[in-house]
């Protein structure tokens, strides 16, 4: 099978978002897409914790450490940036006024039920953050991940398993394999891997690809 | 490129058309958008719904809309400020609706309505003629009404300056419900003292620009 | 009878207040209560359209028409004030964060109950304003009145007849006449203006005044 | 005269007793009380819970509290931090409860408890594990969870600027819970970098000195 990097699909997200857009990059691996937006276009990153316009990391010597995005590392304010509180932050999420969020997941289902803040064998406390107030709100919700779990598991599926972030919010799924929009009718074929065929990537989705 | 300025108040209030609902800042005749409120009466949009605070007085703002026969509706806390004669007027000849609600429920609704909230139970208003009608629940040994949330298809922000990101800072007591109706309305139309070329300070900023579609400058104080 | 005058009755209720207070002052005669300020108090004055400090006018040349509280008139802003957004001013009333406030009335019951925001006769459009607000939040309610209409009119009384803007709120009442509290068992006598007798006053109160 | 300044942090907290329940602002290290929390684990108190976004890392702060055992609650809505050793130590060992909840309902129950408000319905967590056993309602075809206001005994903030007033300035994204716990708990005690002798700018403010009880001075930058 031919995989993109985690590099090609933060790359691949990028070409989805538009011109001045409002985007929440969930942490891990969606924190990449901002890296490779393509040129020419400006948008606003908003990290949950009170950012609107959170910019690259600082420059050493410049670092800031009451400065940070939501994975916790530090970073820089663009212009045109604004600082506020949680509930003002809450308020732009839930309120519909992000355009899009960038999530990672465990699972995603072909109604768009998204699984992405606990599994059943977690043997760590729960911990939920800000990902059920995001897909509540957000009207558009990209999910970067990986197409099958490290163990071999499939992860899209005609249902989640694990407990869910949210029901029916999910919009695309962007993995190593192949780009899928959440259709009426189930996942969705948008584009597969190049190299890859659709009976490969079909064998492991654990729900109907439809072209 | 983000770019949401406007060259003038009447190219800035373009999108509203007949039937809009409109949520416009101010209290008193502090805060208020006179200038985006005098291109509204030029255009002569009709059936309008005002939300503010209070009902206009004298001859301009809301005032203005009024005597021109453009609205259908006022929801607003406190009409009858001295000097809203067009207001009073309209009322007494059936020819403009009113909804009343207390200040802080308006202000609330407001919020609720651009912070993606389903409602929510305030004690104001609580046993009186304002909460006629309305669910109430008993929670702790206190009365709570229930308030729904409170939208609008624009709202008319009074900035003191502004940014082309749309972001805003206030300036005294004219910043009251301006920050909240730009949260609120679908599509939230600025006038500013000052278009700044530089960027707002984001520690100054009072009204994040992800709230405001669109601003223009229009120097004139009250 | 022997009447206190509006600025007396105003400096009877600024005795009440103690050093350190948030205190919202009504619209009318409850504005001129801060100019009776005992010296050696500092008290904050809250406008519910979004200064907290509100301050005496503005000296001639330096008036802000956008400076103004919540009787519309202009005013300064004194040295610790703050500006804030209606929602915030708000949470300050309701939220039991303001500890005085001082209001009109129409009418007030026995029980505590409060009628300032309509009159039955009125020909005017229906306006409540934050009257409500501060009721439902603010512990201590205290109202000053006249303790008898223009017209006659006993305004102190066992149920009120106006629209209600809150139920068991009030706390004192300051009237030209005398100082009740407002009792568990009803109306209580605190003082009588000097000069005037218990049952001259009772005669004008259309409720039993306890002592 | 109004001055709500103490000596330093230990005086601050001198009221926070046995069982008591603490607001602590902050978001992984930024805005984090940390003056205040080290002189809370000094002086002891026991029984405690604590209401954060986290539940604390390495070894200062919450985590200080829970090393000790002095905390018998966390109600938090991300106690996984990488870091987070000391929470997950109590947890496996039954010796910490924990509830967790959704951020933005951590924050706006708060908002509610501090305004008044008796509840709110929020479409967050409808239809998932964290809305078990809760109300719901379908408003508008859409679904929300009745969500309570959350109080506290004490609040813990950090800001950047205060003065005698207890008006607060915050610095970058260490503003946070901040603002919303000094409005939410009965006694908020404030550090500050720095407290001014002259009084902020009131178009500066973002915490009005009515929301804290008391304020102090550590200078310490984390």
């Amino acid at each position: 099978m031919n995989r993109r990097s985690d590099a090609e699909m933060a790359a691949r997200v990028a070409q989805d978002i538009p011109d001045g857009a409002y985007v929440n990059l969930g942490i891990g691996k969606p924190t990449h897409v901002a890296a490779h937006l393509p040129m020419g276009r400006e948008v606003l990153y908003q990290s949950e914790n009170g950012l609107l316009g959170v910019g690259p990391p600082p420059e050493p010597g410049r670092e800031d450490r009451e400065l940070i995005d939501a994975s916790k590392r530090m970073v820089t304010a663009v212009p045109g940036a604004a600082y506020f509180d949680q509930c003002d932050s809450f308020a732009m999420m839930r309120g519909g006024h992000i355009d899009i969020a960038v999530l990672g997941a465990y699972q995603v289902a072909e109604t768009g039920d998204l699984a992405n803040w606990a599994t059943l064998e977690d043997r760590h406390p729960p911990a939920v953050g800000g990902a059920m107030d995001l897909v509540a709100g957000v009207p558009t919700i990209l999910i970067l991940m990986n197409h099958v779990g490290k163990d071999g598991s499939l992860r899209l599926l005609e249902r989640c398993t694990y407990p869910l972030t949210g029901l029916g919010v999910v919009s695309r799924v962007y993995t190593d394999l192949a780009v899928l929009d959440i259709a009426p009718e189930g996942f969705r074929l948008v584009e597969l891997t190049s190299g890859n065929s659709l009976a490969e990537v079909q064998a492991l989705t654990g729900a109907k690809i439809h072209v | 490129m983000i770019d949401k300025t406007c060259a003038d108040p009447v190219a800035a209030i373009q999108p509203i058309g007949d039937g809009a609902s409109v949520m416009v800042g101010g209290f008193g005749t502090s805060g208020i958008p006179y200038g985006l409120l005098n291109a509204l009466a030029e255009k002569g949009a009709r059936d309008l719904t005002i939300i503010s605070n209070n009902a206009g007085e004298g001859e301009a703002g809301i005032a203005a809309l009024l005597k021109l026969g453009l609205v259908a509706k006022v929801i607003c806390s406190y009409p009858r400020t001295p000097g809203s004669v067009w207001f009073e007027r309209r009322y007494k000849a059936g020819e403009v609706a009113l909804e009343v609600m207390p200040q802080g429920t308006l202000a609330e609704r407001m919020r609720a309505a651009g912070s993606g909230l389903g409602g929510f139970f305030t004690p104001t208003g609580y046993g009186t003629k304002l909460a006629e009608g309305k669910e109430t629940r008993v929670i702790g040994g206190r009365g709570y009404v229930f308030e729904p949330p409170l939208s609008a298809d624009f709202a008319l922000i009074r900035g003191e300056t502004g940014d082309r990101w749309g972001n805003l800072s206030y300036h005294a007591t004219a910043r009251n419900f301006n920050p909240v109706m730009a949260m609120a309305a679908r599509h939230s139309i600025a006038e500013v003292r000052q278009v700044s070329t530089e960027p707002l300070h984001p520690e100054r900023v009072v009204t994040p620009g992800i709230f405001i579609a669109s601003l223009c400058e229009y120097a004139v104080r009250p």
